[in-house]
């Protein structure tokens, strides 16, 4: 398991790299990347992201113990950035290796879903017309009970 | 003990941390003594539905115990991913 | 659309680096990677993929589009080997784009279970002991009734 | 008409692929034709839930038309992935 909370930019290539080689007892690699997406209706100039340092390592390797518990997985890798990011960056990555593609599947879709609701980090969004702190959607907020109905 | 606000409400509040005294035996009790020290603080909490805390640096739920707690964090729901 | 079937390894690192770069309107990118495992009784020596050229890339665009159309990505890349791989090689990996991460990893998911069961790929064990195809499995063509069942 | 032959039905016939001189109108008939042949095409089709087919390189079922096929392939269950 592998839990990096940093501001400066990762190699999405050689990360994914890196985590899939050597892995000769798993038939299944995950990988899953955000990236910072220009929607906004004023061009977005860039995206700020806080977080809590003195928990968010801890929360992000909690939510990761979890999803080995959970899942039959090898290796667990999830990189988080903060601090000010331009469109097209990378925010943050996580990768799973698994014996079978399911497990591998569903135990990035867990990672993602608790990170966007349970890990301290707050994005906000600066175009022109000034910043804006991102809501929290309903949406990743319901995708937890996919996993809470589970034993 | 060592008070914490994040995003919005560090912004209403003004200040990212602070140190205080308090007799308080849950987060409730302590938004309570919150609100009644200034207009920032009644403001910030005014929904407590939109807002999340953690009691040294765990989620939990307003009605958690400060007992033996050193550091309260307050926040919007996290955005993160 | 990219659609790849070649005997060579490819560079999972580099494809993905370059899959996910300037996706600037894109939020999430979901990478699949299939490795051969070691897992028989006997050490595997090898796996030898066959495929049917006249029809693989024809049956893998088609997987490709059908993804495309079902769901809300951008940019979408499939490579897939054939040959003689070692334990450890990477057999085969998919991409997907997608505006938000329930699109990327239901593209990807999508790709994979069509892959397993639709793509005209044979996969054979080497060991010690012999030569013996891979059993299709009955779980591998359920999958597809998660498909199916959709609109 | 060509027939192709993959993985471990193509060991059973002992051959890749064949031309054949056919009137078959659907695969079940050419099927039949074959295991008519040599007791090696009767192995290999002797269990048609275990096959799968292709005609003119687009997966279909056993009683696909032949009507200007041309090329028909016989191969066990894919397991690509």
């Amino acid at each position: 398991m592998r839990v990096i909370v940093q501001e400066a930019p990762f190699d999405l290539g050689a990360e994914t790299s890196a985590f899939a080689i050597g892995e000769t007892k798993m038939g299944a690699i995950v990988t899953f990347t955000g990236i910072v997406r220009d929607l906004a209706k004023t061009p977005l100039e860039a995206m700020e992201i806080e977080h809590y340092p003195g928990m968010t390592l801890k929360a992000l390797e909690g939510i990761a113990a979890e999803a080995k518990k959970r899942f039959s997985l090898g290796n667990v890798l999830v990189i988080h950035r903060y601090g000010r990011l331009t469109p097209g960056e990378m925010i943050m990555m996580v990768a799973t290796a698994a014996p079978h593609r399911k497990d591998a599947f569903e135990g990035a879709e867990f990672l993602m879903d608790y990170l966007k609701s349970r890990a301290p980090f707050w994005k906000r969004e600066i175009t022109a017309q000034g910043a804006d702190w991102v809501a929290s959607k309903d949406a990743d907020e319901d995708a937890l009970t996919r996993w809470e109905a589970k034993p | 003990m060592d008070i914490l606000y994040f995003a919005w409400v560090r912004e209403r509040i003004g200040v990212p941390r602070e140190a205080l005294e308090t007799k308080a035996k849950n987060v409730a009790e302590l938004v309570e003594e919150l609100k009644a020290r200034e207009e920032r603080y009644a403001v910030a909490f005014e929904d407590l539905s939109a807002l999340r805390v953690a009691v040294d640096q765990e989620l939990t739920d307003f009605d958690a115990s400060l007992e033996n707690a050193t550091e309260v964090a307050f926040f919007p729901p996290m955005t993160g991913g």
